[in-house]
């Protein structure tokens, strides 16, 4: 079995995380992260959404983060504001999963407009939890897929800051979480070069090449001086992964 | 005191052309069936609160209720964009739609302070991003103590709420379970408020001595409306259809679709539309 | 991660001389036996927190284990005075007492923003009175839309909190029900915690799906203490010992009476002193 | 059956209570009127104790504000928290309900100390909720049996506001509640005088003399023009009360 891209990034964020962490999770590819992670290495990692569910463990991936399946194997289930306020706010949580439309070299997200704002292009969904999550968090992994309409130059809209324009932005405005500390994608993983805190190809998954990673990206991309290869799926990873997507299929499909 | 009234009663009574009104669930017991009524209603100029728009949103800006949003996050969880919302703020069909943004944090610290009868709310939150360069509405205050400066948005008060939930009793009382969200600061926070619920029951009976219950003389009005949130859901009485929010990005993309769709689903249809989605989903629970 | 534990391992691993700890319970659940392993171990120059200081801090006060108490309603609840914090402020006996005083609203909300990592609390409140020209904690925010002036107050973020409640699960999961106080916030806000509680279970088995739990990784040490709560109680296991707070009065009115009574009943006991209390208010329950 | 002057004053302001009201109660005479309008004209009476107890209908008195009768009676119980802020500062409270140490003429209490407050001749327990309450709730019923140590000229501290040094005080302070409306005494009932806020008597209780209300109040008080007596209490108002304390001593007395 060989992983597709999209797997591949769900694995590699998977491996990141570890029974001692509090993971603020979002839809998508972060559910499938945290799940993937709670199912195979990290039984005891804890799972919040920020619909109120704490401590959850679904058995298939929700659709929204609310539905019912969280709430139904949580511990015990809060009202928003007291998510906002005690969790989120109240330092509680040590990774919060981050994605967007666009991000920016210092790991800065958009997911509120392209264009101007009075008049956008494009309307996308607004920040959500995003703002206080980018900020409240211990620190940040970002999942997105690669592409230089995603990975780009300049932001027309900032909605969560990462490292602003670099290294110090953050301690300059007060924040005492570290922010994004890597970026997961489908060909590769980035973290911020500790001297400037712009994104760099630390690890390329197994069969991608650097000018495949250049291509999805709008910025010229640096690499690190030693670059190593992401571990290759394991049968372990891919199987359980792909049952809990199959699973989430046939739950989603009997919904109705 | 609060009053067992109709589908159609409650939303008359509630909404006001013009009025502002929070119909709040989050993913959880949303209230569907009352935005399908104030459709059929022909309410207009409404502003809209609700930290996650969805299709009830969507619905009702597409059908040219409202003239304006407060909302944090606008968009079909788990699918994409709500094209009707879209088309409103991008090309301004069918009118234009003025938004007031914020972020999750700051919607529900701000319904939390309406609750609490306070004009505004203070969190730590916004550092570094663009949206309150956007919406002069988030300000800031200094704290007395530590001369940190923290972010503020005025309390939430909306002119109406509107929610679903599982029981009333009786007496009036409303008992929410599951997935509560911000239903409770939104009831406390408004001026008049409409509960939909899937049943009324005589009595609560034996439940947890802190269930979530808003007790009778703090709501406006009672309908009841088994069935009420579908595609929404009511823990212990439904499950999320989640297929029908996959569905609904294809309906909603193009607006003839989208107006086929509403003619034949929701202005052909009665207050009882929700009850099959009830039968069927209690089944399944 | 939270650790299981003696009553006298935990009350040594959280409380050091010197530090601050609030150790709630309004009339529910407060921690009596972890009170009087403190005062058994001899803790020294405690900053003590609480709404309701209540016969628990009057026998630490009498004591001499604080130096200052931070509270917002110091009596016999329905009996009267609290006759030791009284000789305390009154006569600097055993030592001086330094006193922060608060309303309950402010010291409520002063757990709430220590729960939610604020600096400062905001509320309307103090109008008209006197505290705040003794209390230079007691300050003001001018709200940035309204030009409210409002009261602040600053966030308590207790060295140390220590609470009774019902459950603990295998996980060390801390399961509170009825009246429920404010005991959740003051773990949140504090820098460590203590539960003792009723039971330890395997796990809590069917529950309202929004009951008050404060997940394993919220506390610091959990310590199995039936009874503990003595004459306070624990809904669900035991009864307000009513006639034991009107015993107080008496007990506490003379220094002699109530060291005879500290001796007897604190210090020349163990740690295990609180089981006939769960033995017999479990049966009556 | 005559009512002793205890009796009378929580009669007489049980009788002041309707089914529409939302009563914040305190413990001890507050407690037993409410309970005994609940008990005989105001059954569907909304009864608040601090403890976070909603919509209480215990079938004995409690000894304290968080007993666990109020709990297992309740609609449902909240966090201290919330009561303070959704439900008292939430302005959803028609009557609070007041007593203290001492009075002034213009109802301000203090329950903080008497003396200096940095060396109390008697340390009193202090505000509690009573600041918020005389503010927050639509107005203020005060009961305290009268005495010239408690009824004082001037108050060495002012625990929570009344009408301040007399009528317009409370709207200087942005305040726009009633403050209080009634003060229920052993002896007879007084109100804040319309023009002027000073509490003046408008009811004397059955055989209550002028002179003896007079003896009872440390500053020279005004009586109404058209000054009535309070209407005896009936067979059923004492015949109830007596039971709800019987009740709850036999209660009490049985808890240990």
């Amino acid at each position: 079995m060989t992983a597709t891209p999209t797997e591949m990034m769900t694995i590699a964020a998977a491996r990141l995380l570890s029974d001692d962490d509090v993971c603020f999770v979002g839809i998508g590819a972060p559910s499938a992260a945290c799940n993937l992670a709670r199912l195979t290495h990290a039984p005891k990692i804890t799972l919040i959404y920020e619909s109120g569910t704490l401590s959850t463990r679904p058995s298939v991936l929700p659709l929204s983060i609310g539905d019912g399946e969280l709430c139904d194997t949580a511990l015990t289930t809060v009202s928003v504001p007291e998510m906002f306020r005690y969790w989120l706010q109240g330092g509680r949580i040590t990774i919060g999963f981050l994605g967007g439309a666009q991000i920016d070299r210092f790991a800065n997200l958009n997911t509120t407009v392209v264009g101007p704002y009075d008049a956008p292009k494009v309307r996308l969904p607004g920040g959500g939890g995003a703002p206080e999550i980018a900020s409240s968090c211990g620190q940040i992994f970002i999942t997105m897929a690669m592409g230089s309409r995603a990975f780009v130059d300049a932001l027309p809209f900032v909605t969560s800051f990462g490292h602003g324009k670099g290294k110090g932005d953050r301690a300059a405005l007060g924040l005492k979480t570290k922010g994004p500390t890597k970026v997961i994608t489908d060909l590769c993983v980035m973290e911020p070069d500790p001297e400037t805190a712009e994104l760099t190809v630390v690890s390329l998954h197994q069969g991608v090449a650097r000018a495949q990673v250049e291509a999805g990206c709008g910025w010229p991309l640096r690499f690190a001086a030693r670059l190593s290869e992401t571990p290759a799926a394991t049968e372990t990873e891919l199987a359980v992964l792909r049952d809990l997507h199959a699973r989430t299929k046939r739950a989603h499909g009997a919904a109705a | 005191m609060v009053e067992f009234v109709s589908l159609g009663e409650g939303v008359e009574a509630v909404l006001s052309d013009g009025c502002s009104v929070a119909m709040e669930g989050f993913t959880h017991l949303i209230p569907h069936a009352a935005g399908h009524e104030a459709i059929r209603q022909g309410k207009k100029r409404l502003t809209l609160i609700r930290m996650t728009p969805d299709l009830v949103y969507d619905q009702m800006i597409g059908m040219g209720c409202a003239e304006k949003l407060v909302f944090s996050w606008g968009g079909n969880p788990g699918v994409g964009s709500l094209h009707r919302f879209r088309d409103a703020v991008e090309n301004g069909w069918p009118h234009p739609l003025a938004l007031e943004e914020h972020s999750h944090a700051a919607m529900a610290n701000a319904y939390e302070a309406g609750a609490a009868n306070l004009p505004f709310a203070v969190f730590r939150g916004y550092k570094g991003v663009d949206l309150p360069a956007v919406n002069p509405a988030i300000r800031s205050v200094t704290c007395p103590y530590t001369g940190e400066v923290l972010a503020t948005v005025p309390a939430l008060r909306p002119d109406a709420a509107i929610i679903h939930a599982q029981k009333a009793d009786r007496e009036g009382n409303v008992l929410l379970e599951g997935i509560v969200g911000v239903q409770k600061e939104a009831v406390l926070a408004a001026k008049r408020s409409l509960v939909t619920v899937e049943e009324i029951v005589e009595d609560f009976g034996p439940r947890n001595a802190n269930a979530v219950i808003l007790p009778a003389w703090t709501v406006t009005a009672i309908a009841h409306v088994p069935g009420g949130a579908y595609p929404s859901y009511a823990q212990g009485y439904s499950k999320r259809a989640n297929d029908f929010y996959i569905a609904w990005d294809k309906i909603a993309r193009e607006r003839e679709t989208f107006l086929a769709w509403m003619k034949e689903h929701v202005l052909e249809q009665g207050p009882e539309a929700f009850a099959r989605h009830a039968g069927a989903k209690r089944a399944a629970a």
